[in-house]
């Protein structure tokens, strides 16, 4: 298991190869990196600051894991999510998937992305010429992870 | 009772964390919305949808007609936008 | 466009960095790196080798990208596939897509890994105990880019 | 006409590449294989079956009907393998 919840930046290269270093029975790793836009509904935005339920976050994020692991036969996995105030450009969260199989890693990785979005519990509150706002949900993250209740690997 | 409060909800609130006692006939997670809701008027304008207000105990989503007991964790908040 | 075939090594951070450098309309990147298995068919595979066609492979990988981008709006696509000979755990492929929106990115690169192990024209030949062989083409390998003819993004 | 060989076909047929000029009646990629075959063992056990034999001319994929001119260069090889 390898979830990390911190304020910090990763090394996108070194978190990916340490994934599959002295696995050879891997095949592949599928990966994704967030990261945060300049625009938000037709608004600038200078910066973001992630506020998080610490605990809770690590906790549902480790949930996210296992139940990815009992759906694909994965090698590994990562989830590294950032929290506190980011610029655009900078990355926000990486989830990894290493398998022998490249379908399983790429599902897998969509998984908890889509799950991510919806369970970990992340607000983001963002900076415009406006003032601060909360972000709001989206009904279509939403709708990305429900297909995940009914989708069969 | 420990309650937690996050994004909007903190602010609108305007605490992030309190040690509460509610009445006993405070049971379930709904309860405890309307009961907070009596608070004050930024309780009750943080809480007047209850189709936003997610709400945890302990650290796990449950839904509004979950069992509380006094040692509990609560935790209430908005959709989660993260990732 | 970013086609490259080589026979050195690739640095993942570097290039998945690279994508979205500069361009904070990006929301986030889909990347898949392919890494030489040490088992094959039941077989111990101690080394193989990746022939290819030089010309037709940089031909049919841009189709690949043309492809890809009239299908998903992507800020950036970077495919970057290694030949000659490769050992257990070392990297063969890195497909990568950039895009305001994640569902366009897992697409796309999940799109261009199917496409690349059906269209593009590498040929692997492995080394095992009993000597040298030619890795067969797989079923699920076409099944895996029938598919995107007819799913629609 | 450049002929192109990869993977197992190169190794059976025993050369990578050559220079060759057809008959006349040799009008598709289809009646190219049909003539390599009768070129000698190597050729007639590398293409003995076109299931598995792939071909582009001048660097894209064809079908067995596509019609041949002099200076096209055509590939022979088994289905692709990277990835």
């Amino acid at each position: 298991m390898a979830i990390r919840v911190q304020a910090e930046d990763f090394d996108v290269g070194a978190e990916l190869a340490a994934l599959s270093d002295g696995n050879t029975a891997v095949g592949g790793v599928a990966s994704f990196v967030g990261l945060v836009r300049d625009v938000a509904g037709g608004d600038a935005v200078s910066a973001m600051t992630l506020e998080h339920y610490p605990g809770m976050t690590e906790r549902q994020l480790a949930a996210i894991e296992a139940e990815a692991r009992t759906r694909w036969p994965l090698d590994a996995v990562l989830i590294i999510h950032r929290h506190g105030r980011l610029l655009p450009g900078d990355r926000i969260v990486l989830a990894a998937c290493a398998s022998a199989h490249r379908a399983a890693a790429f599902e897998a990785c969509w998984f908890l992305m889509d799950w991510l979005k919806t369970k970990a519990p992340f607000w983001k509150r963002e900076e415009t010429a406006d003032g601060d706002r909360w972000v709001s949900a989206k009904e279509e993250d939403e709708a990305a992870a429900d297909r995940w209740h009914t989708r069969t690997p | 009772m420990r309650i937690l409060y996050f994004a909007w909800l903190r602010t609108k609130i305007g605490t992030s964390e309190e040690e509460l006692a509610p009445p006993p006939d405070v049971a379930t997670t709904g309860d405890l919305i309307t009961w907070l809701r009596s608070r004050g008027p930024g309780y009750a304008d943080a809480l007047a949808n209850r189709a936003v207000v997610k709400v945890a105990v302990n650290q796990d989503y449950v839904g509004l007609d979950h069992p509380l007991s006094p040692n509990d964790e609560v935790a209430l908040f908005p959709p989660v936008t993260g990732g």
